[in-house]
């Protein structure tokens, strides 16, 4: 008996700074421009979910996750990324998507219920993903094109912490590790997946170490310390982008919110647990490195705050301006070669809703 | 009692776990959270953590596991959270739940129950309306329910839950709380595979399901002004379909029209107007007419409006049926 | 140059490889093994084990890994190895490849295809023999398209190579060798989307596809002993349905046949049905007759004959629609 | 930089004897009588396999992969197995099946193209998985009953290295872990899913590891050593009976044979590797294990592969005396209730064939 070798327990988080925002002993932290860049996308943000939510509430938006106490992980990996580089991501990556490039208007008329896209030139991003995990195996894809075509650039996958559990999460993963792919997979472990606590999620101490189980290295880290989430990914990044085959990352936060304004969050977790990870909020722990640091300018978050809401409220007017979707470009966006008979069919639904004065 | 779509599931879901000590009920968040629309509120508490299970989010294994609960003699109660990850549990449902019998020569039997709320026009986000029943309607050996009523809701969910076959039980999310009505308190079942005369009529037939069963009610108000009396048939299951009460419904009146929110090719409008054709061709007056999603994907919200049947979209062509 | 329907689809992703330096083939055992029916055979040899790759066993990755490829404007061609296991492929094909053109707002495609041996007859094992082309032509957005003959299948398999759609390719296993005939050398393209007339006639149109067209002419045929001039449709692509060519010919024989191996229950055969009577309905004589699988799930070996229709089914159905 | 951890790779596969048969110093071994038992169904095995390719060749029965090779894992872990313990394997397991109690002619005539049920009274196991990966949530649904009916029991879930691929396989070995059932996970690792070698299924360095991404204790196991492989799952299923929750085996064997009679093995893999593999056939290593222990009767193998082509003649006799499939029988296995509906479909079906004479 004893031939079974029990599962180990031995991460640490990586933090390069302590809660109240000092450096930790001998670390390498990113530049003084670096972490106001990240500073200032957590900033904004933290306004943009304000101003969703707010836009939920007057019936203006759809259902809505909010973001709030992620930006640390968001913004961390967001600024990490390159142009070239793809992002594979959810709807609780809507902020790495805004620090990728994708404009504000086009995540507000998603949740408006029009098209979103296509996303600016030059953006490389997925749609965001609704389906869970399904974002997994196409970021392998997008890997594996870049590795056939030589580019050095990088994927990155990110998902949930409840995402982890299915099936495309695991084929995804697997595949790009079994094929050496420039992949980065990023799960953002929030500890909850709807009303589904992180332990009873999955058995394993870890996350990170899933990685493990497809041959790629992880890392473990504190998803509220925004520069080791940046410091970690860097490296990911750039180990895949030169080659080097992907990574595994399992960043450790907390939805300080609802699951999405539908979401009841008070049925399933004790205020207690909320109101300890309130004060642990990664924006006021950037705030203090900043000011440890001496690089926080006076008034800069009131500042950042002013500018977002500034670019908020202009792509909330740009959104709401553009025309109410229509069934021709429904189909319009159906088939990019319609058929003959496909095209009968389209002129036969229009003609049904023009008789009944729909259109 | 009194009570709307969600609380007669509910309502079904708790009569089972009380009486049917092998009835257990699985799924993503319908523990202490009661599931996203609280079909599940509340039976955690009462019936335990064992009884009541939050799954790991993972359609395909909560299909799997309800497989091999069946296997074993229980009978277990799956929740898929939206309709639209239908898609995932193809497999297990398809290649497995649907065949157990058939592979065991009868030796294992998958009674089982899969619930979902489907179906548009409740600006969810992206595939979160969207309507699969064809996909199951066409994979023999699991029977496919759709309820159009609080009423029907608990009768069908409780006669699922004791078929010994397995059955997807899709609930049409648009009417949850959509109104409330009188049903019988405690245990009361309505037959599978029996489709119901919601109302009666003589000029034309219209053949609905779930929601669309009260669009469909609306439509045939609206045209008894115009001085035509439709016939509403309630399909209630489409798989096994019920075609002999809507053939019946056909050779009375001579005409008909299908309705359904899912997309329109090959979809379980197809197989009826086959039905109607085959068997009621010479009672025939006019074409069927098929009013139905467009050959689409389910579209995003800003056009949902057009895409599920509306009443005009009915009446108009019991219309054209009328004057064809 | 002379093939059967196998080589001509490895002659066709030959000359893909060769001429569209963004094609890549890849799925399970395409690579040194040549697939299991050997459609890649060769085709790592010539173009290196980059662009003709194995992956892991792992479908629905198979599928997602295309569309990722695809959204980076290469041009995957993905094989699964049995049409049964598109049961696994659903979600990522349906509610990702199908819909990534219209959740981009067009700003990217999934021009890729997916290519799979389909149906029965073959006595192979368990979920082997099964044809799902209706799971996935009531899934708009994604075309669906089963060669008949060697001609087609090259054709056919370039044209859905370069078209900017995704398209699911089945390909009939039972006649992969069936028979060779002289094919073009180098590219052609048989236009997606189009049915094609098989067999010219004036008493009844019988409307197959795949392996089934092989077995309509047979009837048509047989019939032709009984002064029966049977119009013989291969649909080619049953998704989006070229309606159009088969109403032109009911429009003229007044009477009509389809045919699938498929499941009967929401079948394809019931779109066609459903289109015939909508768009032909004053020309038609008789009930349109579907002979198809059963309402049940594909049987075992032993029973499999019987359920796949064969030529004297045919021909009896087409006897009663000209008797009725 | 420096944050990423690389994956581990530190296993030694569990060894009883070495590969002349000779015990290992300081294990402790099975009884003789077991060891026996276990040598009696690897003898069956093999001429099981002989029986059913032959049968193949002759037309008799359809496509079938061989399970030569593979007789260690496969007795090893079936004779662990108690009478109350649930089966879930797959196409390569049959003989696990017959050691479970699943009479030879059951899987004849599954390979005959007939019914192969019901399996007697009282032999647990789920049909034979021709899906890959699909019996792994099953497994962990037979688990979660045993735990909740609180029956001292186990499942096993046996798969190959190929199907630790698929999402199936996550989501039901992730299951099992998350709710702490009793399934031991069994993955015959060996070397080849059809073409497809294990290096390029997975990067990880063993499949064994996969069990710590789902927080189970693991084991990798010399799947050649039936002794080894008895003890490990021996260990492996009484802690799952005993309540102590899931565990995870890969026995590392060899495919000798095609992958299936329709499989040409030498396109994919050099004739010396199978050379090199048939030098450690267990079956001949079993019995020098026995012949050391001075527990080999003279003449057993002999006697017992005597027995076996006897039972097995007797399997195939009664199988092809079983009358074929009707279609009757496949609608009386489409519903357990059928409907009216259905009935009046099967009737119309049954006349169409009666009509054309096919029936
Ligand atoms: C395939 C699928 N199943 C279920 C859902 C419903 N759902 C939306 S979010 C969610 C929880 C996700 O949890 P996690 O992966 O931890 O991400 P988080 O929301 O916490 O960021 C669920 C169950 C879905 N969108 N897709
Ligand atoms: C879902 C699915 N995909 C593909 C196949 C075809 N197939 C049958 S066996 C096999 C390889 C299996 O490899 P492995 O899991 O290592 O098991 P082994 O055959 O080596 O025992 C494949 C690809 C299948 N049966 N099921
Ligand atoms: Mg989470
Ligand atoms: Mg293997």
């Amino acid at each position: 008996m004893g031939y079974l070798r029990e599962a180990p327990n031995d991460w640490e988080p990586l933090r390069l700074t302590a809660e109240d925002g000092k450096p930790l002993p001998e670390v390498q932290l990113p530049s003084a421009e670096t972490a106001l860049e990240i500073f200032r996308w957590m900033v904004f943000g933290r306004i943009f979910d304000q101003r969703m939510l707010s836009l939920q509430r007057q019936g203006r938006i759809g259902t809505i996750g909010s973001i709030r106490g992620q930006e640390a992980s968001a913004a961390g990996l967001g600024v990490a990324l390159r142009q070239e580089d793809w992002l594979a991501g959810s709807y609780r990556e809507l902020l790495t998507y805004l620090v990728h490039g994708v404009p504000a208007e086009a995540l507000i008329t998603l949740y408006r219920g029009g098209v979103p896209g296509p996303f600016p030139a030059g953006v490389r991003a997925l749609p965001v993903q609704i389906v869970i995990g399904a974002q997994m195996p196409q970021a392998a894809g997008l890997g594996l094109a870049l590795k056939l075509r030589q580019e050095p650039a990088a994927v990155v996958a990110c998902c949930g912490d409840g995402a982890t559990s299915e099936g495309d999460f695991h084929e995804g993963v697997n595949f790009a590790g079994a094929h050496g792919l420039p992949v980065v997979f990023f799960v953002q472990n929030n500890g909850w997946a709807i009303s589904v606590p992180r332990a009873r999620q999955t058995a394993s101490a870890t996350i990170a170490q899933k990685g493990f189980a497809y041959g790629m290295p992880a890392a473990l880290v504190d998803g509220n310390d925004p520069l080791a989430v940046y410091e970690v990914c860097r490296e990911a990044l750039e180990r895949a982008r030169a080659g080097g085959g992907p990574s595994f990352v399992e960043a450790v936060t907390y939805r300080l919110g609802p699951h999405t304004t539908s979401d009841d969050p008070t049925r399933y977790r004790p205020d207690s647990e909320v109101q300890a990870h309130e004060g642990r909020d990664p924006l006021p722990r950037m705030r203090r490195y900043l000011e440890a640091a001496g690089i926080y300018p006076d008034g800069l978050q009131e500042q950042l705050e002013e500018e977002a809401r500034t670019v908020l409220g202009e792509a909330v007017a740009a959104a709401e301006l553009r025309p109410p979707v229509t069934p021709e470009q429904m189909f319009d966006l159906t088939w990019a070669k319609e058929t003959p008979q496909a095209q009968r069919d389209r002129e036969r639904s229009i003609a049904e809703l023009r008789e009944v004065g729909e259109l | 009692m009194k009570a709307n779509l969600v609380e007669a599931v509910q309502d079904g879901l708790r009569i089972a776990l009380r009486e049917d000590p092998d009835c257990l009920v699985l799924g993503e968040d319908v523990g202490r959270n009661g599931g996203v629309f609280r079909a599940t509120d509340g039976l955690q508490q009462e019936f335990g953590d064992q009884r009541v299970l939050d799954t790991p989010l993972a359609e395909s294994s909560i299909a799997g596991v309800g497989l091999g609960l069946a296997a074993a003699g229980m009978h277990p109660v799956c929740e898929i959270q939206f309709a639209g990850f239908l898609y995932i549990t193809m497999n297990q449902i398809g290649s497995q739940v649907a065949r157990l019998r058939m592979r065991t020569g009868g030796g294992l039997k998958a009674q089982m129950v899969i619930r979902a709320p489907y179906g548009g026009n409740v600006r969810t986000p992206d595939l979160h309306s969207d309507s699969f029943e064809a996909l199951y309607a066409h994979t023999p050996g699991i029977k496919v329910v759709l309820p159009a009523t609080a009423y029907a809701a608990k009768g069908l969910l409780l006669a699922a839950i004791e078929d010994p076959d397995p059955v997807l039980f899709l609930e049409p999310m648009r009417i949850y709380r959509g109104f409330r009505e009188e049903i019988p308190e405690g245990r009361y079942t309505v037959p599978l595979g029996q489709a119901r005369v919601a109302r009666e009529g003589t000029d034309v037939t219209i053949v609905a399901y779930g929601a669309e069963v009260s669009t469909a009610l609306e439509a045939a108000e609206a045209l008894q002004m115009e001085h035509i009396e439709a016939e509403v048939i309630d399909l209630q299951t489409v798989a096994p379909l019920d075609a002999e009460t809507v053939i019946g419904s056909v050779r009375k009146t001579g005409r008909a029209v299908v309705v359904h929110e899912a997309a329109r090719p090959v979809g379980v409008g197809a197989e009826v107007v086959a039905r109607i054709q085959e068997e009621a061709f010479y009672s025939l007056e006019a074409p069927v007419e098929r009013v139905t999603g467009w050959p689409t994907p389910y579209p995003f919200v800003q056009a949902e409006g057009l895409y599920v049947p509306s009443m005009a979209r009915i009446a108009a062509a019991v219309r054209r049926t009328l004057s064809a």
